[in-house]
């Protein structure tokens, strides 16, 4: 049992915890913050990975942007405990027992097929931020470039159903 | 780092998107100064005619672009015309019903450019990551174009329900372009197709891939979304909704058949089952619809399942010999354009006859519509009897041609039950045909005055009437363009 | 060495989580974060493919979901806010005048 | 100008009616009724001529077969029904029968319908009939005398429901043709068989064919091709010409005018049935089978409807139940093998049963359209030309020396003692005659002798016009002299009648049957039993009704059951209406129509829509609109799909060729 | 092959064009529309009497033909022929649509215009159904005479209306589309759509399907057909359209749709699949004697004149269908000539019943009785066409009667005994509801002032008995010519091919022509898809 597999089995049982937490919290606030606890247990792990760039990223934008924009709106709309309704029968027991299904399955056919994915070799050898940038700038320039699109379209609907009615 | 930039060809390859974007940021940065609808109109209007003209362009030089990215030839060459001859006439159409709902123009049309480019670049995508920047540009603008009407609450719900579910099943889609990506290494199409076929991990891949796609197509169990999404969208944007996304998504997968043998081997029993459970929710859930929105809608649905029978008809030809699939692609080609135009003729005309604020959309409203407005009630029939498939429409020749690649490829009891359904079918569409030719209005609706129905309206049921018609009597153009062995780049 | 498999079950798990998420809150807010947990597994699984194939481009896909969830996340905010002022209620059951 | 020109368009005969007719019908609405008298008197008359003339040609031309082919009718593959005539001699008795006795009663419908309204309608049937009747006598081919078959049915149909107002009479209409209709079901299996038998319906062809002995046993033996052709042409005889068990049209059909009971269903069209069974009797003699059938069905026939006659007081009705019995007689004259006789019987019956009925109509004309007997009484002093023409009638009838009916019966029950196992059907063929005889004089006596039954001061009697009188004179001399060609052969001379009929018929079988000599004296001994038979009848119709009057009414009383069923006539139309009609119309109402047809097959259908509408209303209710049941849903899917993919039995091959 | 001129596809775009005419015409000028459709279709009938001169008696195979290449991939063309079948059946429908024309002068005042035109687009689909040899064409032209019958129905009809005419289109659609499904299966075994040429490769051995295929095929054809008929279990659409639609429509419906069922399984059911014919026979002439006889005992017992009328037509198709399979070459013709003497007789009785309607607005039996006072030439012609109906000699339906059971008996003399058994019935409920309709005392104080026969009236009937008669005296004129192509028929049909023994289980046999095995046959016609 390895320093690194430790560090593992740690960051993963976070990130497991803060999921279920999002899951049994009653208010949303709880809800964002122990998705923000799976973000960060990611990051470790993508640095575990050697992936530093990505895990980087996703601390300053998930963490820092997307997540605090979820705070922003819930304090915006000072959205508090959740009712609980169950007014949809799907969404009973029917559900869960669909959902358990689904994700078992998932699941335990990836563990099986898992060997198909041959062990990593030398980790942490290319230097990933530079190839990424590369890459990003020639192979994927294109939808790097629709990206930016995307993001125009985000600008715009975020205005369009916003903003108030204009009389 | 020259060779870093991305070369002419390119750009060629990858025009019709471009200046669909282009056009929608033009819009976006005229809005502030530019009051006139008409102007953003005409904007709109020579963006997406420009784009459309372009993809004659991308054809001319077609061939891989961007690293293998994109592939434009013929197969993306059709649809980007389809998307854009849509968005063309949708633009038509939308611009009475934005003043008469008093909705901010420039955006809408922006919008409108983003989701054709979107469709674009999943019409012309080779490598599955591209595919999915392009799905997301066309869903999240629908996203906020089905919510456009915002102080509607029926349309701000359907964008709601739109985005959480569109979102939810997107994310099924990417796990398993994650998942395929994990098995093969790559996600590139074209260099999947050597991947070897038992690895379980690339199997369940592809199962999230269709799961994905499957609900953009309003496959049945993923249907449910589909009637209360079109019934609360501005009726402009459910026609799009009926004719463009959905064509490309179909065209994606189409793409992802075609050219990743694993998938061919995967998908063909789901694509028998999606196919049959389709048919018959959007039959029989429309059966029962007093809304016309929303029987229009379930009847998409319907037409979803027909163009899944041709898909599995696919499965088994190209299974059989290599070019074999020709006439099951060709089914579902030109089904999806009688179907485009088929469909967005009467939405224009159910846009039109709802009048401010959506109001008269139920069945009862189209009582005597004969005596009110015979020309427009003969058009609602003909766009009818084509979706009922009936000769000389376009209709007719699409539901033949599915028909015979089903039969072709042995698939008979698919062809029967396909057939049963176009019996239910029969039914319903007759009804709101015997509504309008057979019912006498109620007395307020007699005393209605006709509905007005503006030029750019009339023009896109002429359009859409006169390609009905042509199509129906003489498909032959369309058939020898998507026969044509090259279809698909290789 | 910790082999891939265990990071693409952790994403898998993670993902199953999200949709459980998804079906059983009400809340609409939170409904939308566990997409974001389904898009966070889908982004460990991707590393894991990438480090294991000793390939970057699964890194990069990665910086394109995350763009991706941006965007949605902008819209989708935006339609909550929409929905919110429109009803004054986020219980996503509470949202239901388009049906049969 | 051919040699026999009549002979050569021979079709004239049957046209001149039916031009007749043509004129009368589509003219007739516009005109005054002596043009249409002149249309319709003149047209028969002509043909009437024509016929003769036609005879005379036919003897001139040496008793040839005469054939023509004038038009193809019908052509199909290897069958050809062509508009065929031909003359023989069964052909000239026939044609010259209704030609004549049909013009006669032309004259005398002038007279009698006079003051009927729809008169030009009445005559244009009347000459319709004429036509049919004539194209069935001269058709020279199975296919074209069914077009007169059914022709004739077709205007006595007209005919009896021409007082259509009154419901009895469109019912009788409608009853004779669909009874009719029973019998040429039979009529027509029949020629397909020989149709199928002989690849023609050409009497020639067949005739031939079947002359030939070359047929094995399979078309001879009991139930061979022969045998099941000839009761079923036999069936459509029986429908046509009354016979058990298809009979009851003919009582009903008294609703129509008087001259056409005479014509139609006394002396031409009633006979068709032995004409056909005469026609055809190489086939029949070919059939011991078919032979004793219709010797039974003629014996039983002429027995049971003499019974009935007995009781009926209905002037008319007696007349038609006699009809029926003389049509028996004719039967068993054919089922013994004697066809001339039949033919005779046919013909001297044409006569004076066609006086008869004219005689009555011309009483019923007197009183003022009373039919009923016990209403008449007394009247042969008032009527004395129609008495004495009626008597001589019913001397005729009853078989006394010398009229007609005495030779023509004699012969028929010769004919039926002489042949083995014949003696019951004699014994009941001269039972028969007795009754006959009484019931014939009954008639007699209860209508002109004793005192007057009816109200003298509002039925002023009076004689008919001399149109009515001189057909009944003529028919009364026909009913004398009518037999008198036959009459040598009591005098061991030759029996013209026959000898002229033998080229169709062969000669008399009795010549063969024993010597000529005992043949003559067995003759002569069974001529006497039945003058005998028939005078006792007589007598005891005398003794009833004149003698000790209500000496009837005590028998009745005495004898009560017997008595009411005969008056009612066995209840043969209650059973046939209580075992077909009403369980037909009930099965078909309730049965086909509401249940099997609105409730069964159209049911099903609409229950399926109904099924789909409500799975419609299912999947309209799986819409709950609730964003997070639908999100169960794609969850769902996601299951479908995978489980279709990953578990599907042949998921992972496509099956190339199977069907799915 | 473009001998003979362009006469048929005259016939078909004739009457399109006349009614384009009329929609450009001002819609309420009533008279002079009625005026131009009639002009119209009296000219279409004056064309179709060319084909007479057009085609040679005796000769075989399809005349005055026409073929153009109509869509690319899947080859279809434009084909048209007539052989003496279809050329009187035409015949009957540009005769029975100006009658039709005429017949709903007066009866028929709201949207004339469209009334006319509808019956005009009825017309030419009907004419095209005939007149077509490609199926795929024949197919196109079967679908559309579905719609303007449908609105005929659904909007000039009486109350139950919109019932009866979704009725219909759902239960011909049934058929049609199971029909479409078998025409394309047909296509993939022989990479043609030319009913010719498939004959042809039958003739000559090149194409054989296994017997359970050709079972199938035949099903899928036989099912359109048997709707269309209507054979016995699939009749109950019938009633309700007869009676709902207009007397217009009721004509054309009876006088030239049903024909269009028991045309097809002469033209389609019998060459294509002759072996599954035969196998079948038993079945089908059970349920077409079962129609004889149940459709006469249910017609009898109809309280409603035009019901008793709809289901007599089951009653006398049933015939036509047994003379079609008793596969004998006198039933068959038996059967044409029945078809066309049906046309003409119950679309007189259609005719009279509606003007009958016309003055008393019911179809009621009750409602009526002793008619023939008030109008004693009404009740001459009635008369007149219920003998025909009822098959008396001399009157054209005896003449189809007679040579179908004849036929049939040669043959099967069980399956005629029993149909023989419709001739009594046929009598039994014609001459019933004759009588209680035209006979007795007027018992409903309205009909004793009813008018007799107009004159437009008199000229419509008179011209129908002139038909009739001569039908039924001449009807040799008709048989001579269609002689040759019921000898076609029997011919195609007749079960024993040499090579049959011989011939592979399923597909074609290899052979120069290029048909293939089905497999084969396949990729050929996809290729002949791709190349194109």
């Amino acid at each position: 049992m390895t320093a690194q597999l430790v560090v593992f089995f740690a960051l993963a049982a976070l990130a497991v915890i803060g999921a279920v937490s999002l899951i049994l919290q009653k208010h949303p606030i709880h809800s964002a913050l122990s998705l923000i606890v799976v973000m960060v247990a990611l990051a470790g792990l993508y640095l575990l990975m050697g992936a530093e760039f990505v895990a980087a990223v996703q601390i300053i934008v998930y963490g820092g942007a997307i997540m605090v924009l979820f705070v922003f709106v819930i304090m915006l709309l000072n959205a508090g405990v959740e009712e609980h309704t169950s007014i949809s029968k799907m969404a009973g027991i029917p559900g869960l027992l669909l959902v358990v299904a689904l994700a078992g399955f998932v699941a335990a056919t990836i563990a099986k097929s898992g060997a198909s994915v041959q062990a990593a070799t030398q980790t942490g050898m290319l230097s990933s931020t530079k190839g990424i940038s590369e890459m990003v700038f020639k192979d994927f320039v294109y939808p790097f470039e629709l990206t930016s699109f995307l993001i125009l379209v985000a600008i715009l609907g975020a205005t369009v159903l916003a903003q108030r009615e204009k009389s | 780092m020259i060779d870093h930039l991305p070369r002419a060809i390119d750009i060629y390859r990858t025009l019709p998107e471009l200046i669909w974007c282009c056009f929608g940021v033009l819009a976006m940065l005229l809005q502030p100064f530019v009051r006139s609808r008409q102007f953003f109109t005409a904007l709109a209007l020579i963006g997406s005619l420009a784009g459309t003209l372009a993809s004659v362009f991308a054809l001319v030089n077609s061939g891989p672009g961007f690293y293998g990215l994109i592939q434009s030839d013929s197969f993306s060459f059709f649809f980007r015309m389809l998307v854009g001859t849509v968005t063309f006439l949708v633009v038509l159409a939308a611009g009475p019903y934005l003043d008469r709902e008093r909705l901010p123009i420039a955006e809408f049309y922006a919008l409108l450019l983003f989701a054709t480019a979107g469709m674009g670049v999943l019409a012309s995508a080779q490598e599955l990551l591209t595919a999915f920047i392009g799905l997301e540009m066309s869903s999240i603008s629908s996203y906020i174009l089905a919510g456009y009407r915002r102080d509607a609450l029926k349309s701000s719900e359907s964008a709601m329900k739109y985005f959480l579910l569109g979102s939810f099943a997107t994310a099924f889609f990417l796990y398993g372009i994650a998942l395929v990506y994990g098995a093969t290494g790559t996600t590139l199409l074209d260099q999947m197709a050597n991947a070897d076929m038992t690895s379980t991990l690339l199997k369940l891949g592809l199962a999230l891939i269709l799961i994905g796609l499957g609900f953009k197509v309003a496959a049945a169990p993923f249907q449910v979304w589909t009637p209360d999404v079109y019934e609360g969208a501005p009726t402009p944007v459910t026609a799009l909704f009926s004719a463009g996304p959905k064509a490309a998504a179909f065209a994606l997968l189409l793409r992802i058949f075609a050219t990743v043998p694993a998938a061919t081997r995967f998908w063909f029993w789901a694509f028998w089952v999606l196919a049959a459970l389709t048919m018959f929710a959007g039959n029989l859930g429309a059966l029962v619809q007093t809304n016309v929105k929303r029987l229009l809608a379930y009847s998409s649905i319907a037409h979803a399942g027909y163009i899944l029978v041709a898909f599995a008809a696919v499965t088994t030809m190209s299974s059989e010999s290599n070019r074999g699939a020709g006439p099951a692609y060709a089914a579902v080609l030109f089904y999806l354009l009688s179907y485009a135009l088929v469909k967005l003729g009467a939405f224009t005309i159910v846009s039109q006859l709802g009048g401010a604020g959506e109001k008269s959309l139920s069945l009862d409203d189209y009582a005597g519509l004969s005596q009110r407005q015979p020309f427009v009630a003969a058009m609602l029939s003909v766009y009818l009897l084509s979706l009922l498939g009936l000769p000389v429409t376009a209709g007719f020749f699409g539901k033949f041609y599915i028909f015979k690649a089903a039969v072709n490829s042995h698939l008979l009891w698919l062809a029967i039950l396909m057939a049963i359904n176009s019996v239910i079918g029969a039914y319903y569409y007759l009804r709101v045909i015997v509504v309008m030719y057979m019912r006498e209005p109620s007395a307020e609706a007699a005393a209605l005055s006709p509905v007005p129905f503006p030029v750019g309206v009339n023009l896109v049921l002429l359009i859409t009437f006169a390609g009905t018609i042509l199509f129906g009597v003489y498909p032959n153009p369309v058939i020898n363009f998507i026969l044509r062995p090259s279809l698909l780049g290789h | 060495m910790i082999p891939t498999n265990y990071y693409v079950i952790l994403s898998a798990i993670l993902f199953g989580l999200g949709v459980f998420a998804f079906i059983f809150r009400r809340n609409i807010i939170t409904i939308f974060m566990s997409i974001e947990l389904m898009l966070n597994a889908v982004n460990l699984a991707f590393v894991a493919f990438s480090q294991a194939l000793g390939k970057l481009d699964g890194q990069v896909f990665v910086l394109f979901v995350i763009v991706v969830a941006a965007a949605e996340a902008a819209v989708g905010l935006g339609i909550i806010i929409l929905i919110a002022r429109n009803r004054q209620t986020l219980n996503v059951e509470r949202v239901d005048l388009l049906k049969l | 100008m051919p040699a026999y020109p009549i002979l050569e368009y021979l079709w004239i005969i049957p046209l001149l009616p039916l031009l007749g007719s043509a004129i009368n019908g589509l003219l007739g609405s516009k005109w005054p009724n002596k043009y249409a008298t002149t249309a319709a008197i003149s047209s028969t008359g002509l043909s009437f001529l024509c016929a003769l003339e036609a005879v005379r040609e036919f003897f001139a031309n040496g008793q040839q077969l005469v054939h023509k082919q004038y038009f193809d009718w019908i052509v199909a593959g290897n069958f050809r029904g062509g508009f065929d005539l031909q003359m023989d001699q069964l052909t000239v008795v026939m044609v010259l029968v209704v030609t004549g006795v049909g013009w006669l009663i032309h004259i005398y419908s002038v007279g009698y319908m006079g003051h009927e309204g729809g008169y030009y309608r009445f005559f244009s049937y009347l000459n319709l009939f004429m036509f049919f009747m004539l194209i069935l006598v001269l058709a020279a081919n199975y296919a074209l005398l069914f077009v007169g078959w059914e022709g004739v049915g077709l205007s006595s149909y007209l005919l009896i429901g021409f007082y259509f107002l009154r419901k009895s009479a469109s019912d009788a209409g409608k009853k004779a043709f669909i009874v009719n209709r029973i019998g040429d079901f039979g009529f027509m299996l029949g020629m397909f068989l020989l149709f199928r038998t002989f690849h023609t319906l050409d009497f020639r062809a067949i005739f031939d064919a079947a002359a030939n002995p070359a047929w094995g046993h399979e078309a001879w033996g009991q139930f061979g091709t022969f045998t099941v052709a000839c009761l079923l042409l036999f069936m459509g005889a029986t429908g046509k010409s009354a016979q058990l068990p298809l009979y009851v049209w003919l009582p009903d059909a008294m609703e129509g005018p008087t001259p056409v009971s005479a014509l139609i269903h006394a002396a031409t069209m009633v006979t068709a049935g032995v004409y056909v069974v005469a026609r055809s009797h190489i086939l029949f003699v070919h059939s011991e089978t078919a032979m004793v059938v219709v010797a039974v069905v003629g014996c039983a026939t002429a027995f049971f409807a003499a019974t009935i006659g007995l009781v009926q007081t209905d002037i008319k009705r007696v007349l038609a139940y006699s009809t029926v019995s003389q049509l028996g007689y004719m039967f068993l004259a054919c089922g013994v093998g004697a066809f001339g006789a039949g033919i005779f019987h046919l013909m001297t019956h044409a006569f004076f049963k066609a006086l008869l009925f004219l005689a009555a109509g011309s009483v019923i004309h007197a009183i003022g359209g009373e039919q009923d007997m016990n209403k008449m009484g007394g009247l042969w002093k008032k009527i004395p030309w129609t008495f004495w023409t009626m008597l001589t009638a019913t001397l005729a009838i009853a078989g006394i020396f010398p009229l007609a009916g005495f030779f023509s019966k004699d012969q028929i029950l010769l004919g039926a003692y002489q042949i083995s196992g014949g003696k019951p059907l004699y014994a009941v063929g001269l039972l028969t005659a007795l009754l006959t005889a009484f019931y014939m004089f009954r008639l007699i006596f209860l209508t002109f002798t004793g005192k007057p039954r009816f109200d003298e001061h509002k039925a002023h009697v009076h004689e008919s016009p001399w149109s009515m009188l001189g057909p009944l004179v003529a028919l009364a001399i026909l009913s004398v002299i009518g037999g008198w060609v036959a009459a040598p052969a009591l005098f061991q001379g030759r029996d013209y009648f026959a000898d002229f009929l033998a080229p169709i018929f062969g000669t008399q079988e009795n010549a063969e049957v024993l010597g000529a000599a005992s043949a003559h004296t067995l003759e002569l001994t069974l001529a006497f039993v039945a003058v005998i038979a028939a005078a006792i009848g007589i007598g005891v119709a005398y003794w009833m009704y004149l003698a000790k009057p209500g000496k009837a009414d005590e028998l009745a009383k005495s004898m009560k059951p017997a008595y009411t069923t005969l008056l009612n006539k066995y209840y043969v139309d209650e059973f046939y209406a209580a075992a077909v009609v009403r369980p037909l119309v009930w099965l078909s109402t309730n049965v086909f129509w509401k249940a099997a047809d609105v409730a069964g097959i159209d049911g099903t259908v609409n229950a399926i829509a109904q099924g789909a509408t409500s799975i419609g209303d299912g999947v309209r209710h799986s819409q709950s609109g609730n964003t997070r049941s639908y999100a169960v849903w794609v969850v769902v899917g996601a299951i479908v799909i995978l489980a279709v993919i990953f578990f599907w039995p042949s998921a992972s091959k496509t099956a190339v060729g199977m069907v799915r | 092959m473009l001998h003979g001129g362009h006469l048929l596809s005259v016939l078909i775009f004739f009457p399109i064009a006349g009614s384009l005419a009329l929609l450009l015409l001002r819609g309420d000028d009533h008279k002079f529309i009625r005026v131009i459709a009639m002009i119209v279709s009296t000219a279409e009938f004056l064309f179709s009497l060319l084909m007479l001169r057009g085609a040679s008696i005796g000769a075989a195979g399809y005349q005055l033909e026409e073929n153009v290449k109509w869509i690319v991939a899947p080859p279809i063309n434009y084909h048209l022929g007539v052989d003496g079948i279809s050329m009187f059946l035409v015949l009957l429908t540009t005769f029975l649509t100006p009658i039709s024309v005429l017949a709903s002068w007066n009866s028929i005042q709201l949207r004339v215009k469209e009334f006319f035109i509808m019956l005009l687009m009825l017309e030419v689909g009907v004419v095209g159904v005939f007149l077509s040899l490609d199926l795929f064409l024949f197919f196109v032209f079967w679908e559309v005479m579905l719609i303007p019958m449908a609105l005929l129905i659904g909007i000039w009809g009486h109350e139950r209306r919109v019932y009866a005419a979704v009725k219909f289109v759902l239960y011909t659609m049934t058929g049609s589309i199971l029909m479409l499904v078998g025409i394309i299966w047909l296509y993939n075994a022989t990479g043609t759509f030319d009913l010719p040429l498939i004959q042809a490769a039958l003739a000559n051995g090149l194409l054989t399907n296994a017997p359970q295929t050709e079972m199938l095929l035949f099903l899928a054809f036989f099912l359109a057909f048997a709707i269309k008929v209507p054979l016995f279990p699939l009749h109950t659409w019938l009633p309700d359209a007869h009676v709902e639609a207009p007397t217009a429509g009721s004509v054309m419906l009876a006088g030239v749709l049903l024909k269009l069922g028991t045309y097809g399984m002469i033209r389609f059911c019998l060459p294509l699949f002759p072996e599954a014919s035969h196998r079948a026979a038993g079945w089908v002439a059970l349920l077409a004697i079962i129609g004889i006889i149940y459709g006469a005992l249910v017609s009898m017992v109809q309280p409603n004149l035009k019901k008793l009328v709809a289901y007599s037509s089951v009653s006398h198709l049933g015939f036509v269908v047994l003379g079609i399979f008793a596969f004998h070459n006198i039933s068959i013709q038996g059967a044409v000539f029945q078809m066309l003497a049906h046309g003409i007789s119950t679309g007189a009785l259609f005719l009279l019943v509606g003007m009958l309607y016309d003055r008393r607005h019911t179809f009621e039996i009750s409602e009526y009785g002793g008619l023939s006072t008030p109008m004693p030439k009404l009740a001459a012609f009635f008369l007149f066409v219920a003998l025909s109906s009822l098959g008396l000699p001399m009157l054209n339906g005896f003449v189809g009667e007679f040579l179908i059971l004849l036929g049939t008996y040669q043959r099967h003399w069980g399956w005629a005994s029993w149909a023989a058994l419709g001739v009594i019935l046929s009598a039994c409920y014609l001459l019933w509801s004759y009588q209680r309709v035209f006979f007795g005392q007027i018992t409903v104080e309205k009909n004793r002032t009813l008018p007799d026969a107009s004159w437009r009236e008199k000229g419509i009937l008179a011209a129908m008995a002139i038909v009739i008669l001569w039908m039924g005296i001449g009807s040799v004129f008709i048989t001579r010519r269609t002689e040759t192509a019921t000898n076609t028929v029997m011919e195609q049909i007749a079960p024993q091919r040499p090579y049959e023994a011989a011939a592979p289980a399923r597909g074609m046999k290899q052979a120069p022509t290029g048909f293939a095995s089905e497999n084969q046959a396949q990729t050929t016609s996809m290729e002949r898809l791709g190349t194109r």
